[in-house]
């Protein structure tokens, strides 16, 4: 058990999966997978592995679809393989993760086996990067493709037993690995391999008055958020579902049911963001209960900081939403 | 280096096809014969006229020469498995033609019919082990009948069964044999050039030295999965063989309208690929332009396209045009019936029948005997598929991944009305 | 005003806006723009404009990222384009038009104008074709993206007056095209061009027990479903949306208010499908209101009629769904 | 045809890169002049180490030769104004290194260096006409400059102001003039090919000659749409040009390790595409291989490749390894201080200048009034961008569409608290 910075323990997780498989592959870009923690010690899966089952000290190509179809390849004759997609770059294999990845176990009455991680990378609502540099929410996409499962860790503790759960699974994973989550507070991390589940939410934090959702980078803003709720004099329930899809209807539709109230934040667009369907399922799942949702207006993240920093979902905006939720 | 127009190439040169290539800088490596071929290629004509197919006629015969040597050359037995096979798969889909003409028999769903093409997939099959991988496309019951394909699966996913190859959830569109290396049959144009070199790259780390062939149509190449997947198997030195069956026709496309180079085989030689064009209703060319891409693949040296010409005597998908009991689809407004007539006169089965006989690999009632069993396989197959039970509906629910079903929710609450 | 079929009626809208404009393009794959009246009068439009400002007779390689591409860089230097995207490639041009044709006019603050449509093929549930050519809800995917507007007609009126309002937006659409759609009964269709607005939902029904909501495929089971409902006592108003985005969000509310229940019957997959966001809106602009919706399950559509059939939100479904509704 | 390795034919023939193109069936049609180059190309190198790149260093100066004469027939007064081009390029890009070094500026964003490739972007804006199109990259300040594009706008833009050429919503890597002819910078790998090319479209519709020009990395080269767009242009002759700025790195990743063939222009040989590879530091050759290009185009001929070669002087993004003052960033793990050092000896404005004084076309004092009015428009453009208004918050929802705002959703029920 050791501070890690989350790089470190998701290439962590993925070495001690491919010492243990020897067939396990691992595919990218310019992120050469290489972390080093303060003691010292430093991680190289290049130079490690080698190549083919890396792609070396440089990396591959500019071609990303390229990586989807390459494990899809690999994982059907026996290669699981992981495929890390840049962040630019993380609709690029959308045709063939449809068509191809998501579908071949269905279309073949369940003979194609296609047990791969989509590494896919997410941009974040920063400053100063502009539309194509300031995505986040494409996990609402990969999560309506059926035959895909889809995780978006929020901290480095359960990316790396996310991604050992993803590796092991026998069915094609997405996750999703955003740039405010890797920067952000990091709890301890065992060095001993171990899987977060697939398919089971986190409650953060025990509360009675109303729900609070978030993943991935909309997490730090609610951490953010947090204290300043209590302070209000609101006791919140805060539930991460770390996994997007199956989604943790369950748990969630639990908290509901006993808070009444939701409050779903979400970095992703506002029109069909993943936070559409979390609303959606509990507005079903629990008649009468109050659900709202804060996100991300539907437009690209602007330049400017005094724009983007004003669209962000941020603890203010969060503190305020559950103030008028409460009053609703 | 020598210039003379395409179809006399292969009149006169015949199986000489099989290497011939038009100027890449790595022809010289393989050891091929370089030819270069004139302005005669069909690529970027903007005043085609379907007719024009008919500029691109291989010869009636399979010709002497090299190919023809090699192939003849191969084990007996062999000959005759691929001679079996070719004809296995031009019965079981003549039959099934048939049956989708006949609209009591109640068949839906795809149905592209391969018929005309077979020496392309048992050429290339027959160059292949057992274990080397094959993907193919949306026109794929040929390649797996090509590698061993079961027929009573097969036909009983065309029927939508619970005992077809895919247990109905395919159809004729997806139909796939993981255990002989057929890693399906696909319906999104350019998706095989993918999944082949992605099974190429597996078998490198695995040290298998097994080979992957990706099947795809003339229309396919224009996908950018394709000059991808090649750029990336050259890069990667995978044992990948990209086989373009340029048939000339892309759903009601004609080739020519939308290829700008000569032929396919050009737009890879850039990369130093060896990029040859073949005769692919010649089955000597198939399979020892095939060979030589294997012998390449397997020694580590990466990848080879091969450009197989031919034709397909069938309508795009299903079976307008076309009579029961009879070859070929006519009537269609994007090609001439003479064009059709021509082709179904250069029958790669005809043509790989008339050499085993002429060069005495086989007598006329070995063939007899061998045609007459693999009919009698197809009927014994619909007889299969008829008598096989449909897969119950709540299975589509099932194999969406590896356990468990789906939520039903196109029922209120999720349930079905009997549980809800 | 004539009886027009579908296909008919969507050219007759391009032709008179390419007659209007001489810059106006049109590229397609292998659907060559060719339509016949019953009477015999023939639309040919690749003979009546030629190339380049049509694919001509034979139309382009399929190579559909392509399409977009070319209409992107047409858009923005003075040529209006239509792309028609064939439905097997409906999620191929998904990254560039993400990040170039939804995002370049806010990137650039406002220069860049991109008036384009992207004419995009839609499967539908149908048995035989199994999991690549049976997807339904794309509209999902493209609704999501900031920048896009998206239009999915239910008949040959709103699709030609949907057409020519969408060539004549300044923005790009994304104008869905399905086959049971166009295969369905038709209402008259006008000869000369107008308008369906963009962003008007059509109160198909007025009703007061219940909001019933649908768009494209699904309406052809709703249209079986309507009379049985009725039977059954119950009072549907029943509203197709049209417009996916934007969403006509006024007209929906004030019939989910007014009837207090929200059904929404939604052809593609559960999971985020568009209808999520339905009744994600819905449950938050009228709090209270009983919100439900059918899908088809999230799995690929598999080729047996005996699974496919079954699965299918079809009009015994939905009138089961109705009075269950009526009886929350 | 001759062969011999790249780097002694830079040396020896120098200016005839400009139309050196490696075996293509197109190259005789151009009427250039074919050149085998030998295995010395960067690609395919398995065993490539960062010094690799020495081998490929241009001359010290513009080599006498055809494309040197050619582009000193140019009007004389075109040529200044390239060569004030460059400067105030270099000028504008090291002074914004130099406030982006200085942490109390509160600079931020994207900023991708494009120094010591200048001679790329001038040689080939210098053949072209105003109402051309060009289309950016991530590194594409240098373009705008070439093209005409306004310093006030671009430093505003830097700076995120509302006076910005985007109004402060792109940033360095969205740069735009519209009217200029500058479709936009662009920070997707590869989307300028497909925005070049559906521009060459347009203009082929509107009958206006004008033509398209794509600039793009050796990394874009990769991207699936490069081919596409080069195949598609050459079906339809579109009026394109693509140009491949190989400066050997893509982000950390050397050029070498990832592409297939010995240069670039490869690939698109096959298509039958002129494909040259020229000295990408030698304006001369850029211009000389450009008009080749354009008369092409404007001839309906279709499009051309360009690959040139060059070295960028700055890390991939930002300033790590640079020094305020000093040309270079220095200690980066992908590249050798030794290879910066011999490119930046290659300057290409160094090249230029002494090519103008060495021709007699400009005499120092005049290069030098050049030089200071170029410095004064850098700084007097951030004197603009200082002065200039940050966008209000609410803007951010604007311009999403042509009209309107889009909802505040960011704020419980879609409306700002001010507001609720
Ligand atoms: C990406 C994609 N676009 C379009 C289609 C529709 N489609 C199916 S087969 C076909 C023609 C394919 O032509 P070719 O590759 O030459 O193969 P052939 O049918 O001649 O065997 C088309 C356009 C598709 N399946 N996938
Ligand atoms: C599709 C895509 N993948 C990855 C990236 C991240 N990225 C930005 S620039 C770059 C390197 C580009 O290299 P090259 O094309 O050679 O241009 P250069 O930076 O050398 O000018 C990469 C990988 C991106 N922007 N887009
Ligand atoms: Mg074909
Ligand atoms: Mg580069």
């Amino acid at each position: 058990m050791a501070k890690k910075t989350y790089a470190f323990a998701v290439l962590e997780g993925v070495a001690q999966e491919m010492r243990k498989n020897p067939t396990l592959c691992f595919c990218y870009q310019f992120e050469t997978p290489v972390a080093r923690l303060p003691g010292g010690e430093i991680l190289d899966l290049a130079k490690e592995f080698g190549t083919p089952r890396t792609s070396g000290r440089w990396g591959w190509p500019i071609d990303e679809a390229w990586y989807a179809g390459w494990a899809a390849g690999m994982a059907m004759t026996g290669c699981p393989a992981i495929a890390r997609i840049p962040y630019q770059a993380a609709i690029f294999p959308a045709e063939f993760v449809l068509h191809q990845i998501a579908k071949l176990r269905s279309m073949t009455g369940g003979q194609a086996n296609l047990p791969l991680v989509l590494w896919i990378g997410g941009a974040g609502r920063r400053m100063g990067m502009a539309g194509q540099h300031t995505d986040v929410g494409e996990e609402a996409f990969y999560a309506y493709l059926p035959g895909l499962k889809v995780v978006a860790p929020s901290n480095a503790y359960d990316a790396k037993g996310l991604m050992i759960a993803a590796i092991r699974d026998p069915d094609p994973v997405v996750f999703r690995d955003y740039a405010e989550v890797r920067a952000g507070q990091q709890p301890d991390v065992p060095d001993e391999a171990y899987e977060v589940p697939i398919g089971k939410a986190a409650v953060r934090q025990p509360g009675k008055d109303l729900t609070l959702v978030a993943w991935a980078p909309a997490t730090v803003d609610v951490a953010q958020a947090l204290p300043r709720i209590a302070q209000a004099g609101i006791s919140a329930e805060y539930i991460d579902p770390r996994t997007i899809k199956p989604l943790d209807v369950e748990t969630l539709a639990a908290s509901v049911k006993k808070t009444g109230r939701l409050l779903v934040v979400d970095h992703g667009n506002h029109t069909n963001g993943f936070g559409s369907h979390v609303v959606a399922e509990m507005a079903q799942k629990v008649p009468g209960a109050k659900v709202a949702r804060i996100a991300f207006p539907d437009a690209p993240g602007p330049g400017a900081k005094s724009m983007i920093s004003w669209m962000r979902p941020d603890a203010p905006k969060i503190v305020d939403a559950a103030q008028k939720l409460m009053r609703l | 280096m020598s210039t003379i127009d395409r179809r006399t190439l292969l009149r006169t040169l015949g199986s000489a096809g099989a290497t011939a290539a038009f100027v890449s800088p790595s022809t010289a490596q393989t050891g091929g014969k370089t030819i270069t071929l004139a302005a005669a290629g069909p690529g970027a004509n903007p005043r085609y006229v379907p007719a024009d197919d008919l500029k691109f006629l291989p010869p009636q015969k399979i010709p002497a020469g090299r190919a023809a040597d090699v192939f003849a050359a191969v084990p007996r037995q062999k000959l005759l498995v691929t001679y079996e096979r070719m004809v296995k798969s031009r019965k079981w889909e003549t039959r099934m033609k048939d049956l989708f003409l006949d609209r009591s028999q109640g068949l839906y769903g795809a149905f592209h019919i391969y018929v005309g093409q077979e020496a392309i997939a048992n050429g290339v099959v027959a160059a292949l082990n057992d274990d080397d991988y094959i993907v193919s496309t949306h026109r794929g019951h040929g390649h797996l009948v090509a590698k061993g394909g079961d027929l009573d699966k097969m036909s009983a996913e065309i029927f939508f069964k619970e005992t077809g190859a895919n247990h109905g959830y395919g159809g004729s569109m997806h139909m796939v044999e993981m255990d002989k290396g057929i890693l399906g049959m696909n319906g999104i144009v350019g998706a095989s050039f993918y999944i082949a070199a992605g099974a190429a790259y597996s078998a490198l780390v695995r040290k298998t030295k097994q080979v992957a062939v990706a099947f795809a149509g003339d229309g396919a190449a224009n996908s950018v999965y394709y000059f991808s997947a090649v750029r990336n198997s050259a890069m990667y030195k995978l044992p990948a063989i990209f086989v373009i069956e340029n048939n000339f026709q892309q759903q009601g496309v004609p080739m020519a309208t939308v290829t700008p180079t000569r032929q396919i085989s050009d737009y890879t030689k850039g990369l130093g690929v060896p990029s040859v064009t073949v005769d692919g209703n010649d089955v000597a060319s198939m399979y020892t332009a095939t060979h030589q891409a294997v012998e390449r693949a397997r020694a580590g040296e990466g990848p080879s396209v091969i450009e197989a010409i031919t034709f397909r005597w069938y309508d795009h998908a299903g079976v307008a045009g076309a009579k029961a009991g009879a070859d070929g689809a006519f009537g269609l407004e994007y090609r001439s019936d003479e064009a059709v007539r021509q082709w179904i006169a250069r029958d790669p089965i005809a043509r790989f029948r008339t050499f085993l006989l002429e060069r005495k690999l086989a007598s006329d009632s070995e063939l007899a005997a061998i045609d007459a069993g693999a009919q009698r396989a197809v009927d014994s197959s619909i007889e299969f598929a008829r008598r096989s039970p449909d897969p119950r509906p709540e299975d589509g629910l099932k194999n969406v991944y590896a356990q468990g079903s789906v939520a039903p929710t196109q029922f209120f609450g999720a349930m079905a009305p009997e549980t809800n």
